[in-house]
C-alpha cells in the first residue's frame, strides 16, 4: 500500500527520536519511548480538547439557532486559548474548612485516570501507546478510579451541594459501569482476546470489498454499540445525564468549590473521559483505524480513527443540544431494568451469531433474539403514563 | 524484575498501609488504603500476573475503596473525635511481625531468584478458569449474589 | 356280635350320675320329685345291670371296650370298661341293695329338711360305685374310687351341724386318703413298668401275661401298694379306725356304704387285680397274698372281740362288717377268690338288712342307739324283729336256709387247704364262734328281756321302711339256693366251670363242724346274756378286758399319741423351720442385698457425686474466669487470635 | 539485589502486620475492615509470589486462588460495610468498644 509511508510516519518519527540516544541502556530507551508516546498522546488530545470545546459551543449555538463564539480568532477558533488564559488567571479559591489534601488531589486524580485510559487505545496501525495484553481490562480498571476521584472532590470541598453532587455522580457512574463492561464482553468473546489491537485486527477484512467486518454491522454489535454509547454518555456525565453538575439544581455538583486551574482540569478531565469512551467505542465496534471500504485504505489509519472519533463527538454534542435532563431515579431504573438485561441479551445474541457459523442464518437469529427481548422489555417497563400535553404560558 | 521497581513499590505500599493504619482522620486512612491497593497491583504487575493486578485495581480500588468511602460518608454524623490509639494492639502486631520475619528468615531455601517463566496471558487464565476452576467460579458467582442481596437487606432503612 | 348292653355299659353309672346332677339343681322343697327321680334312676340301673348279667350268661367273656381319653405328647391315656362275671354279679348286688336302701331312706329321712340333697348324694355314690365295678382301667377305677371316697365324706358328714359327724367325715376321708396314697403310688409304678393301665387290652393289658412278665420282682410291691388302698377303703387292720366313727352318718348311709358297697370295693379291687397278687405263686402262695391273709385274720379277730364290748347297736354292726371283710380278705389271700366274692355278695344283702333293721329300731325308739336302754322290742316291732333275726341267722352262719352259712363254709373250706399254715383256719373257726356270740348278745339286748327306758314307747316302722326289710330278708334266704354245694351255680359262674347238680356233696365234714361251732356260739350267748341287766355280764366277769375292748383297744388313743402327735410335731417343726430357718435365710440375703445397696449409694453419694460436683464446680469457675475475659471488644478477640498464632509459631519453632 | 522470594514474603508479612495493627489498635469499625482488607491483600501477594517463584509456572493455582480471594474479599467488604452501616443506624455509634453486647 503506497500510503504506508504516510501511515507509519509517526512511528518512524519516534524511531528517529530514539536514535538520538545511542548506546543508552535499554531501560532508558524504554522510558524514552514511553515518554515520547505520552508526549504525542497529550499533544494530540490537548489540541483536540481545545478544538472540541470551541466546536461544541459553536454547534450548540447552531442548534439553538445562534452563532457560537466568533470574536476571538477567525470564527472564534482561538476561544480555547482565551478560556485557558482566563482559567489560569482566575484566583484558585479553596474553602476554609475544606480538606485541603483531598481538595487538591481530586482534580489531579481525575485528569490522571482519563489520560491513563487514553493510553491503551490503538490510534493507528501499531500506533498503540501502551499495548497491554489486558488492555480493555486496564481501561475499565482505570475508569473505575474516576468515581473515587469524584468522591474526593465532593468530600474535599466540604460543601453539602458538592457532596450531594458527588454522591449522585458516583451512583450514576457505578450503575452504568456494569452495562459498559458487559457490552464489551460480546466483542471480547467473539475476538477471544482482551487486547485492543487484536480486536481491531479481527475487524480488518472486508466482504466483497464494500462491507467492512466491523462489529457494529452485526445485530448484536449494533445493539451493544448503542448500549455502550449511552453508558459512555452517562460515564462522562454528559447532557441527558449531567445531573451531577446540573447547573439549575446543584450549581456545579462536585466541582462547585473549584475555581481557576483546578476547575479547568476538571473540565479537561471530563472531555478526556469522553474521548476515552468514544475512542474505545471506535476500537470495539467501528473497526478502530480500518477504512470503511477496502478501496479507501490508502488514507492512513490514524486519519480514519480520528474521523470516526470526531463523528462520535459530534453526536455527543448533538445530543447535548437536543435532549432535556433526566431525573436521577429514571437514570437508575433505566440502567438496572433496561440496560443490564439488554446487555446480557447481546452476549447471548453474540453466542448465537457465533455458533450459527457467523453467516446470514446467525445474523437473522441474533437479530430476532434481540428484537424479541427489546420488545418484551419495553412492554414490561411501559408504565403507561402519558405525558400531559404541553401548555405554553407566556410570561406576562 | 528490577530491584529498583521492587523497592519503590514496596515503599509506596508499606507507607500507604502504615498511613491507613495510623492516620487520625478516617478519610485520609481510606484514601491511603487506595494507595496501598495500587501498590499491591504494581506488585502483581512486577510478579508478572498483569491480569491479577488489573483485577486487583478493578475490584479493590473500583469497588471496595468506594464502598469504604461511602460508609464513611454515611456514618459522618458520628462526630470525628479522635478515638485514640490502643497501644497493646501495636505491641501484638509487632510481636507477630517479628515472629513471621523470624520464620521467613530461618528457611534458607526461600531466598531464590525469580526463574524465567513464560508470560501469563489472559487466555491461559481464561482456559484454566473454564476447565479446572468452573465449579469454584459458579460458587463465587453465587456467593457474590448472596453478598449483594445480604448487604442490601442489611442496609435497608429499619422500619420504625 | 357283642350285645347292645356291653357296648353301652357306661350307661349304668351314667344314669345315677345324671340323676344326682338333676336333683342337685332342684330346690330343697322338691322332696317328692327328688325321691321319685332317684328311685327311678336306681330302677333303670338295676334293669341295665340285669340285662348285662343276662348278657354274660350267654357269652361269658365279652371283649373289653377301650378308647383314648386324652393324649399328651405322643403317648395316649386309654380307659374303657369291661363286663365279666365278677363285674356283672357286683352290678346286680349294688343296684338291688341301693334300690332297697333308697326306698327305706324315703321313710327314714322324711323328717329331714335337706331331703333332696341326701338323695342327690346317694345316687352320686351309687354312680361312683358302679363306675368302680365296670372300670377296665386302673386309672378309671382310681377316679371312681376317689369319687366314692368323696361321696362317703359327704354322706357321713351329712348332718354337718353335728360336730362329731363333721369330725367323723374328716377322719374317714383322711384315713382312706392315706390308703389311697399307697394305691396311687402302686398305680404309678405299675404304669411306669407296664406302660398301660388297662386291665384287659387283648393281650397288652397290665394284668395280662405279657405285661406281668415285664413286672417281675416289683409285682409284689405293686400289689402290696394297691392292697394298701384296699386296706384303707375296706377298713382293714391299721386303717379301720374311721369305720365305726362313720356311724355318725344317717343309717341308710351306713347301710349302703359301710355294709354293702363301699367297703366291698377294697375286696373287689383285690379280686380285680388278683393276677398281680398271684404272680409267681408257689402252690398258690406269694408274699403279697400271705400279707393279705395275715392282715385279714388280725382284722377279723380284733374287730369281732371289740364288737362284743360295744353298746351302740350300729357300732356292733360296724365292727361285725370289719370282721366279715377281714374274713373275705383271708379267703382271697388263701386263693378262694370265688368264695370271697360269694361271701361279699351274701354279706352285702344280710348286712344291709341288719343295718336297715337297726335303722328302723332306732327310728322306733326315737333316735335311741344304746342297746342297754332297749329291750323286749319283740312284741312292739314284730316285723323288724322277724327280718332282723333272719339277718342275724345269715350273718352268724346258721346252716341250711341262710346264705351266710354256705359262703362262710366255702371260705373255711378254702382256708383249710391253704398250704402255708393252718393257723388262719383255726382263728377263722374262732371268728365264727365270736360272730355268733356278739350277734346273739345284740338280739337278746334289743329284742328279748324286759322293756327298758327307750323301748317303752317304741312303735313299728311304716311300710315304706319295712318293705325293703322284707325284700332283703327274702334275698338273704333265697340267695342260698345258688350257693349250696349241691348246686354251686354261683361258684361255677364266677370261676367259669360248668355246674352239675349233685346232692351228695351236701354231706361235708366241714359243714357239720361249722354247724356245731355256730350252735355253741349261740348257746354261749344265751347263757351269758339271758338275764343281762344294765351292766354287761362280760363286764362283771372281766371288767379290765371289757373296758379294754369297749374302748376299741385304745387304738384311737394310740393313733392320737403316735400318728397325730407325729404329724402335729412335723407340722410344728416345718412351721418353725419355715418361719425361722428359711425366713431367716431369705432375710439374711435381703439384708446382704440392702447392705450392698447401702454401700453403693454411699459410694455414689460421697465418692462419685462429690467428685463430679467438684469437677463441675471447677469447670464452672474456670468458665466464669474465661467469660470475664470476654469483654465483648472485638479487638481483644482479634488480638487473642494473633497471640495464639504467635504462640503456635513459637511452639513450632521450639519443636523443630 | 534482585528481589528474592524472602523479600516478597517480608513485605507481605509487614503488610499483614500493619493490617493487624489497623484492626487491633483503631477504635473505628471501618478500621477493622481496612485491617482485614490489608491482611487479605498480603495473603494474595504471598500466593502470587509463591506462584512466581514456584517450580512449575504452568500450574497457576496460586494466581487462581489470588483472583478468587479478591472476589470473595470484595463480597466480604460489601457485607462488612453494610453491617457497619446497619450497626451505626441502630446504635448511633461505630466505635468498636461500645459495641460489646456480646459480653460474656
Amino acid at each position: 500500500m503506497s500510503g504506508d509511508f504516510v501511515d507509519q510516519i509517526f512511528i518512524r518519527a519516534k524511531q528517529l527520536l530514539l536514535s538520538l540516544l545511542p548506546g543508552a541502556p535499554d531501560w532508558l530507551l524504554e522510558i524514552a519511548s514511553s515518554v515520547i508516546n505520552i508526549a504525542a498522546l497529550l499533544g494530540a488530545f490537548l489540541t483536540l480538547f481545545a478544538l472540541i470545546s470551541v466546536l461544541e459551543r459553536k454547534i450548540l449555538a447552531r442548534i439553538q439557532n445562534r452563532y457560537g463564539p466568533n470574536r476571538v480568532g477567525p470564527y472564534g477558533l482561538l476561544q480555547p486559548v482565551a478560556d485557558g488564559i482566563k482559567m489560569l488567571i482566575k484566583e484558585d479559591i479553596v474553602p476554609m474548612r475544606a480538606d485541603k489534601l483531598l481538595h487538591f488531589l481530586a482534580p489531579i486524580m481525575i485528569a490522571a485516570t482519563a489520560i491513563l485510559a487514553l493510553g491503551v487505545i490503538p490510534y493507528g496501525r501499531n500506533m498503540t501507546p501502551f499495548a497491554i495484553d489486558g488492555g480493555i481490562l486496564f481501561f475499565f480498571a482505570v475508569g473505575s478510579t474516576t468515581e473515587l476521584a469524584v468522591f474526593m472532590a465532593g468530600w474535599g470541598s466540604n460543601n453539602k451541594f458538592s457532596m450531594l453532587g458527588a454522591m449522585r455522580a458516583i451512583a450514576q457512574m457505578i450503575s452504568y459501569e456494569l452495562p459498559l463492561i458487559i457490552t464489551t464482553l460480546p466483542v471480547v468473546m467473539v475476538v477471544g482476546s482482551l487486547s485492543p489491537d487484536s480486536i481491531v485486527a479481527a475487524q480488518s477484512n472486508y466482504s466483497l470489498g464494500l462491507v467492512p467486518h466491523w462489529f457494529v454491522l452485526t445485530p448484536w454489535g449494533a445493539a451493544a454499540f448503542m448500549l455502550f454509547f449511552v453508558s459512555g454518555l452517562v460515564e462522562s456525565n454528559r447532557t441527558p445525564f449531567d445531573v451531577p453538575e446540573g447547573e439549575s439544581e446543584i450549581v456545579a455538583g462536585h466541582m462547585t468549590e473549584y475555581s481557576g486551574f483546578k476547575y479547568a482540569t476538571f473540565f479537561m478531565a471530563e472531555y478526556f473521559g469522553m474521548f476515552a469512551v468514544s475512542g474505545l467505542a471506535v476500537t470495539l465496534f467501528l473497526g478502530g483505524w480500518h477504512a470503511p471500504i477496502s478501496a479507501l485504505q490508502i488514507i492512513p489509519s490514524y486519519v480514519w480513527f480520528f474521523a470516526k472519533l470526531s463523528a462520535l463527538l459530534f453526536v455527543y454534542i448533538w445530543i447535548r443540544g437536543t435532549l432535556p435532563r433526566t431525573r436521577i431515579d429514571q437514570i437508575m431504573n433505566f440502567a438496572w431494568k433496561f440496560m443490564l438485561p439488554m446487555a446480557f441479551t447481546c452476549i447471548i445474541a453474540a453466542a448465537v451469531w457465533h455458533y450459527e457459523g457467523r453467516r446470514l442464518a446467525g445474523w437473522l437469529w441474533s437479530f430476532g433474539l434481540i428484537a424479541v427481548v427489546h420488545f418484551g422489555l419495553s412492554r414490561l417497563l411501559d408504565t403507561g403514563k402519558k405525558f400531559a400535553p404541553r401548555t405554553y404560558r407566556f410570561a406576562e | 524484575m528490577s530491584a529498583v521497581a521492587f523497592v519503590l513499590i514496596s515503599i509506596l505500599t508499606l507507607a500507604g498501609a502504615l498511613a491507613a493504619a495510623t492516620l487520625p482522620r478516617l478519610i485520609h486512612a481510606a484514601l491511603s488504603l487506595v494507595v496501598t491497593f495500587l501498590g499491591m497491583a504494581a506488585f502483581f504487575f512486577l510478579l508478572g500476573a498483569e491480569f491479577v493486578g488489573l483485577v486487583q485495581v478493578f475490584v479493590y480500588v473500583g469497588a471496595v475503596a468506594v464502598l469504604i468511602v461511602f460508609t464513611i460518608l454515611l456514618t459522618r454524623r458520628d462526630i470525628e473525635k479522635d478515638r485514640g490509639f490502643n497501644w497493646s494492639g501495636a505491641v501484638i502486631a509487632i510481636a507477630v511481625f517479628t515472629g513471621l520475619i523470624w520464620a521467613i528468615l530461618r528457611t534458607p531455601t526461600l531466598a531464590m531468584v525469580a526463574p524465567q517463566i513464560p508470560p501469563l496471558t489472559v487466555r491461559r487464565i481464561g482456559e484454566v478458569l473454564m476447565t479446572g476452576f468452573v465449579w469454584p467460579l459458579q460458587c463465587v458467582g453465587l456467593l457474590l449474589t448472596a453478598a449483594l442481596i445480604g448487604a442490601l437487606i442489611l442496609v435497608r432503612e429499619e422500619k420504625r | 356280635m357283642t350285645p347292645w348292653i356291653v357296648a353301652n355299659l357306661w350307661l349304668i353309672p351314667a344314669v345315677p350320675l345324671a340323676v344326682s346332677l338333676v336333683i342337685l339343681s332342684l330346690a330343697n322343697s322338691r322332696r317328692k320329685g327328688a325321691a321319685a327321680l332317684a328311685i327311678a334312676g336306681q330302677v333303670a340301673a338295676l334293669a341295665l345291670a340285669i340285662a348285662a348279667f343276662v348278657a354274660t350268661l350267654q357269652a361269658p367273656n365279652c371283649p373289653p371296650h377301650n378308647f383314648t381319653w386324652f393324649t399328651f405328647g405322643e403317648n395316649a391315656v386309654r380307659i374303657g370298661w369291661v363286663l365279666d362275671p365278677l363285674a356283672a354279679v357286683m352290678l346286680v348286688m349294688i343296684t338291688l341293695v341301693s334300690l332297697c336302701i333308697f326306698i327305706f331312706s324315703v321313710g327314714y329321712m322324711a323328717t329331714d329338711k335337706s331331703f333332696t340333697r341326701f338323695f342327690a348324694y346317694l345316687s352320686f355314690f351309687s354312680a361312683a360305685m358302679l363306675g368302680v365295678v365296670i372300670a377296665n382301667s386302673l386309672l378309671l377305677l382310681f377316679v371312681c374310687w376317689e369319687l366314692v371316697g368323696l361321696a362317703s365324706y359327704l354322706l357321713i358328714g351329712f348332718w354337718i351341724h353335728k360336730p362329731s359327724a363333721a369330725a367323723a367325715a374328716k377322719k374317714a376321708f383322711i384315713t382312706t386318703r392315706v390308703g389311697d396314697l399307697g394305691f396311687f403310688l402302686g398305680m404309678l409304678w405299675l404304669y411306669g413298668k407296664s406302660g398301660t393301665l388297662l386291665f384287659y387290652d387283648n393281650g397288652h393289658g397290665c394284668i395280662e401275661n405279657a405285661a406281668l412278665l415285664s413286672l417281675g420282682a416289683s409285682a409284689t410291691s405293686i400289689a402290696l401298694l394297691i392292697f394298701s388302698g384296699a386296706v384303707g377303703k375296706s377298713g382293714q387292720f391299721p386303717l379301720h379306725v374311721w369305720l365305726p366313727d362313720a356311724m355318725e352318718g344317717p343309717t341308710p348311709v351306713s347301710a349302703l356304704i359301710h355294709a354293702a358297697t363301699m367297703v366291698a370295693a377294697g375286696v373287689f379291687l383285690v379280686a380285680r387285680v388278683y393276677p398281680l397278687f398271684s404272680l409267681g405263686a408257689i402252690a398258690g402262695v406269694t408274699p403279697s397274698l400271705t400279707v393279705v391273709v395275715w392282715i385279714g385274720v388280725t382284722t377279723a379277730l380284733m374287730s369281732a372281740l371289740i364288737a362284743l364290748a360295744q353298746a351302740d347297736v350300729k357300732r356292733i354292726l360296724a365292727y361285725s362288717t370289719v370282721s366279715q371283710l377281714g374274713l373275705m380278705m383271708v379267703s382271697l389271700g388263701v386263693g378262694g377268690v370265688a368264695a370271697g366274692i360269694m361271701h361279699l355278695i351274701a354279706h352285702g344283702f344280710f348286712k344291709a338288712l341288719l343295718f336297715l333293721g337297726a335303722g328302723s329300731v332306732i327310728h322306733g325308739c326315737h333316735e335311741e342307739q344304746d342297746i342297754r336302754k332297749m329291750g323286749g322290742l319283740r312284741g312292739l316291732m314284730p316285723l323288724t324283729f322277724l327280718t332282723y333275726s333272719v339277718g342275724m341267722m345269715a350273718l352268724s352262719g346258721v346252716p341250711l336256709f341262710f346264705s351266710g352259712a354256705w359262703t362262710k363254709e366255702e371260705i373255711l373250706h378254702a382256708t383249710a387247704q391253704w398250704p402255708a399254715s393252718r393257723v388262719p383256719h383255726g382263728l377263722m373257726l374262732a371268728g365264727v364262734v365270736l360272730t355268733a356270740l356278739y350277734m346273739t348278745r345284740q338280739m337278746i339286748y334289743v329284742f328279748f328281756g324286759p322293756r327298758r327306758a327307750a323301748s317303752a314307747r317304741a312303735h313299728e316302722s311304716p311300710p315304706v321302711m319295712s318293705m325293703p326289710l322284707i325284700v332283703l330278708a327274702i334275698c338273704a334266704i333265697g340267695f342260698s339256693v345258688v350257693l349250696t354245694p349241691a348246686w354251686p351255680w354261683l361258684f361255677a359262674y364266677l370261676s367259669g366251670e360248668h355246674v352239675k347238680f349233685d346232692l351228695s356233696r351236701l354231706i361235708q365234714p366241714m359243714l357239720f363242724l361249722s354247724l356245731a361251732l355256730v350252735a355253741a356260739g349261740i348257746a354261749l350267748g344265751i347263757a351269758i346274756y339271758h338275764k343281762a341287766g344294765e351292766t354287761d355280764p362280760l363286764e362283771q366277769m372281766q371288767p379290765a378286758l371289757f373296758r379294754f375292748l369297749q374302748n376299741r383297744m385304745w387304738l384311737d388313743e394310740f393313733y392320737d399319741r403316735t400318728v397325730i402327735i407325729f404329724s402335729w410335731t412335723a407340722a410344728r417343726v416345718s412351721d418353725w423351720l419355715d418361719r425361722y430357718f428359711w425366713d431367716g435365710l431369705v432375710r439374711a440375703f435381703a439384708g446382704i442385698g440392702q447392705l450392698f445397696g447401702a454401700l453403693t449409694t454411699s459410694l455414689d453419694e460421697h465418692g462419685i457425686n462429690a467428685g463430679v460436683d467438684e469437677a463441675t464446680a471447677n469447670t464452672r469457675g474456670l468458665g466464669s474466669l474465661i467469660s470475664a475475659k470476654h469483654s465483648g471488644q472485638i479487638q481483644t478477640y482479634l488480638g487473642a487470635v494473633a497471640l495464639g498464632m504467635l504462640a503456635l509459631l513459637i511452639l513450632y519453632a521450639w519443636l523443630t | 539485589m534482585t528481589p528474592t522470594l524472602t523479600s516478597f514474603l517480608a513485605v507481605s508479612a509487614a503488610l499483614f502486620c500493619t493490617g493487624l495493627l489497623a484492626a487491633l489498635s483503631r477504635r473505628h469499625a471501618i478500621f477493622i475492615l481496612i485491617g482485614i482488607e490489608l491482611m487479605l491483600a498480603a495473603a494474595n501477594l504471598n500466593f502470587v509470589a509463591f506462584w512466581r517463584f514456584g517450580p512449575e509456572p504452568q500450574q497457576i493455582t496460586g494466581v487462581m486462588v489470588a483472583i478468587f480471594s479478591i472476589a470473595i474479599a470484595a463480597a466480604e467488604a460489601a457485607v462488612g460495610l453494610a453491617l457497619v452501616i446497619a450497626v451505626y443506624r441502630h446504635y448511633r455509634t461505630t466505635s468498636v468498644d461500645k459495641l460489646d453486647q456480646l459480653k460474656g
